[in-house]
């Protein structure tokens, strides 16, 4: 027994009763790719269209008015979820928009300093000799944007490398974070290693040398209480369909004076104070960074499910999250054959486990759960890089969440020895 | 229909006879501001007279709720002392806040009570509201007003 | 009566039962800001997040296979409604990230060039002298992004200007679309004016100088029949909130080979081919440009819309639009003081049309029609230079759909001449 | 549990001894493939026999499906000429698309057969078809397939 009321909890989520393969009930263990919604989101999705649905921002008449309320009310709600202001809260489509939102800040103003120096913020101006500093443990969606940002701009990637326990090795941080960085992004929570970084630190390591400090917490907000002011980031992104919220909807926090002083990303309506053919304007933060008409049902989804979550308090959730980590590494420990990538005991990591199983493919280690309607990931988890530094070219991840308890682990575990059986390399 | 919650008489009646519109001879300061949904302009110019009181001029084009706002404020305002205008300044962004719900101080506010109405539609608190932070920006601009008292 | 059988269709739509103000029935003529929804759409949303909720592509549990066939099916329905292949369809939020897509492919290529030559197509590659053409009834969407990309390469932003009549003036068109010009960016239907405007002439203009030719068609997709290849645009943008879909899904439909000519734009997990911390290389298209989880039950949503859409025919939709936009062009020039902004005829024009009424500012018409229950849309229809070209600072704009008859433009005529009894001004 | 329409006797005995597994000494051209969701790689290259016959050589890593069905592409085109070999080819990859409701030839596909249940699980699919799109693209390095054969 964890602290949560497991059964009550599923009982939310309809999809979790139905079955899957030909009647086997479905258990649910990759919430690290996407979770599963409560009924209360799906119904608030369809009460805005069916009561409020108007362009937010955008008009004058009674329903437009009731949309931009619903849609800032979730803005509020969302925000003081992780205790930030609502000013400071940005929509974007997804964590990946979010992140690259922070990317461009950088490689649009230094295209802008070419032509207008005077508009370009120098904080974002890169040149060769600069450098940007990721992990290498980082979602694809933290590495590449960066990547691309420096084709564009002559400056160089670095990374924290990673030692065989999955941590980041600071052995040589002075050498890595030094005073050519001028942005250090870095993973809050591994989606593959499960790994908990010291951001606060790192942070710290940014600002000491005025770098922007950008964090990607899509694997810790939905998992843990965060404030995001006591991170210690200028920015942080992370994703709505990872906290029980609907597709389509990410976030983007920023400080004040960051979200002034970078440039818009996307531009059109919504997002000016002026337009002229030959010039325009831009608004004030958060209204800069939300060119075209808002995913607003959206967001109305999204402060649901996290009513929801605020409802079980997110203290509950962390401590039965931690209770099935502990409980999955200790079964996974004392499986013959299984390899667990990234570390193997339950402090400074989360509840995401990815393992090798010796002598078989994750694809087929997967294929196995999932006749016995067990799913989780198979694959590099968009950490490819991540991957190749264990040796590996991909894993099986469980990643649980609030509507997971002990037995759904222990068919996990089942089915990876039914895989050993099926394919005769448990002998 | 609740259109005459909104538009009370008084403030047909600034929009139609506005007091007090023009711009000052010599500004101290001058704001322009624009609301983005709709397009309305204001400029507000302020100074200050012998004995120390505010001196407000303006121009504007927009709908009946932001050209009576700016009316309202001006005949309000004119030649109070800033101790006096911040108070009905806030009071009256206060109200446009508040809903609908609050009960506006006709000692402070003057003709401006009848914009209680208009807090109950959030899409026009905007118009309501414009000359209102032109005047602020346009005090902070003169050194009249410090930022640290922005609300 | 028109084609439409529009009792029945109202029927379809929850929230055109629903009374606003104080128990005035809603009457929605703001479809060129936002559509409302079919019960149909909200029902394949919620299906799919009871059945088939899982990370799109990144999967192989049961799931994960249905999630990615309900998206991909989605794309086809959607591509096919328009009789495009589905590979040469990319989703995006909205019409403004659709277009900003195309607008970065210029601003990332010229940055690229400067750093990696052999990697930046020449076709996208601007500097001082180059042009881009717009014209001057553009919404913001498809004016700010031009605008930034000159910003950020050097390159002149010029436009095509209007007649009296709301037509755009091709008379000089030789000296603005010429030799220099790298790309032509025009929308298909104005949502300010309801301008239809000659597209294929100016894609063919533009071809032959060799520039990439873009259309806007978020006000022509909806109401329309419009088939992608006969257009001759190399990429074309729209919105699904505009077209009976949900919020937060957009599309950009190009040409095979402008696809592959073209460089990423959000990068992230998804749309590589394969990541080293190092380099990283890229899919091939539709997944190229799609970084990140994607909106997938708003896909889902989307090709419910575009289904209902075909039960009716687009050419009926189209008809009964003809008729709308006919009845309500001659209500409104028989009404003294009303002054149409716009096409005052029904040839080659939509049906959102625009009008001022003669000492009386457009909100507050716009309030006395909400008074009443009808939703217009007042203010610059973010179009805002259109509106400094003919002299207003902003208009109301009637924009019907299918769920709107005779009767719902009755009810917004009469209330016109309610805002001017009620301010006085028809004396 | 379908698991054994999936892993049928014969792709389970591939995977664990795979045919004709190895580089070739002078291929007339490689390509590399790689499955971008899970990193599985296959590198597939050609050549042609003294009798015109198709010579094919290959390496990869990756699960059971994919190791396997490159294992039953190159014992059944090893020395086929090309006409034969696109027969079988486009087979497989109709077989692949079929959803599982295919009919497949055993005289065209001989081992190949025991993939018609891999058809039902889409994100298998792939797998599957991993080798045999990159034998495509070598062969059409090596100017033994145009592109327009392309499928
Ligand atoms: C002509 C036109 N272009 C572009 C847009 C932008 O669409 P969205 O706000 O959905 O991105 C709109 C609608 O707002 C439009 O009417
Ligand atoms: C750590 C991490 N970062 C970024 C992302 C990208 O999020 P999304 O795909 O929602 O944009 C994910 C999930 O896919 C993730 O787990």
């Amino acid at each position: 027994m964890t602290v949560l009321d497991v059964a009550a909890i599923k009982a939310d989520f309809p999809i979790l009763s139905t079955t899957v393969r030909g009647g086997q009930p479905l258990v649910y263990l990759d919430s690290g790719a996407t979770s599963q919604k409560p009924v209360v989101v799906l119904d608030a999705e369809r009460d805005f269209y069916e009561h409020a649905n108007a362009a937010v921002h955008r008009g004058a008449h009674a329903l437009a008015e009731a949309a931009t309320d619903a849609f800032e009310d979730a803005r509020r709600t969302i925000a003081n979820f992780n205790g930030a202001r609502s000013q400071d809260l940005i929509f974007t489509k997804n964590a990946t928009e979010s992140l690259n939102l922070a990317a461009y800040a950088f490689s649009n103003a230094t295209a802008l300093a070419q032509f207008e120096p005077h508009s370009a913020n120098p904080q974002f101006v890169l040149k060769p000799g600069d450098s940007i500093v990721v992990t290498e443990m980082e979602h694809h969606a933290n590495l590449v944007p960066w990547q691309e940002v420096c084709r564009k701009t002559g400056a160089t990637l670095r990374w924290i490398p990673l030692t065989d326990e999955g941590r980041l090795d600071l052995t040589n941080i002075d050498s890595i974070i030094d005073k050519t960085t001028k942005a250090v992004s870095v993973v809050h929570q591994s989606n593959i290693l499960g790994t908990l970084n010291p951001v606060r630190h790192l942070m710290e390591l940014a600002h000491a040398v005025n770098a922007v400090g950008i964090i990607d917490a899509c694997q810790s907000i939905p998992h843990m209480p965060v404030r995001l002011d006591e991170l210690g980031a200028d920015l942080v992104a992370w994703s709505g369909h990872k906290m029980l919220g609907p597709t389509g909807i990410g976030c983007l926090w920023g400080t004040e004076s960051i979200l002034n002083a970078m440039p818009p990303f996307l531009t059109g309506g919504s997002m000016i104070e002026m337009v002229a053919m030959e010039k325009s304007t831009f608004a004030s933060p958060p209204a800069k960074f939300e060119a075209g008409t808002p995913m607003a049902a959206q967001a109305v989804g999204l402060a649901a499910a996290v009513r929801y979550l605020e409802n079980i308090g997110m203290d509950a959730v962390a401590a039965h999250e931690d209770a099935l980590t502990q409980y999955t590494l200790d079964a996974l420990n004392s499986l013959d054959g299984v390899r667990i990538i990234g570390p193997t005991d339950s402090n400074d990591r989360g509840s995401a486990i990815s393992f090798v199983v010796e002598g078989l493919h994750p694809h087929d280690v997967g294929q196995v759960l999932d006749s016995t309607g067990v799913a989780v990931r198979v694959g590099h988890h968009c950490a490819w890089p991540t991957c190749r530094r264990f040796g590996v070219p991909s894993t099986t991840r469980i990643s649980p969440y609030i509507y997971n308890d002990f037995a759904d682990l222990d068919k996990a575990v089942l089915g990876i020895q039914a895989a050993q059986d099926f394919f005769g390399v448990n002998a | 229909m609740n259109l005459e919650a909104l538009y009370q008489d008084i403030i047909l009646d600034h929009y139609k006879n506005p007091r007090g519109k023009g711009l000052l001879e010599h500004p101290l300061a001058s704001a322009f501001h624009v609301n983005p949904t709709c397009g309305d302009e204001i400029t507000v110019e302020v100074g200050v007279d012998e004995s120390g009181g505010l001196r407000i001029g303006y121009e504007g084009q927009g709908c009946s709720i932001s050209q009576a706002s700016a009316s309202v404020l001006v005949e309000l305002l004119q030649g109070k002392s800033m101790v006096e205008s911040e108070q009905a300044r806030l009071a009256f962004i206060d109200l446009m806040h508040s809903k609908g719900v609050g009960e506006p101080d006709e000692d402070v506010l003057g003709d401006a009570v009848a914009f209680a109405g208009v807090a109950k539609f959030p899409a026009r608190v905007k118009c309501a509201l414009l000359a209102w932070m032109a005047l602020q920006d346009a005090e902070i601009q003169a050194g009249l007003l410090t930022t640290g008292e922005q609300t």
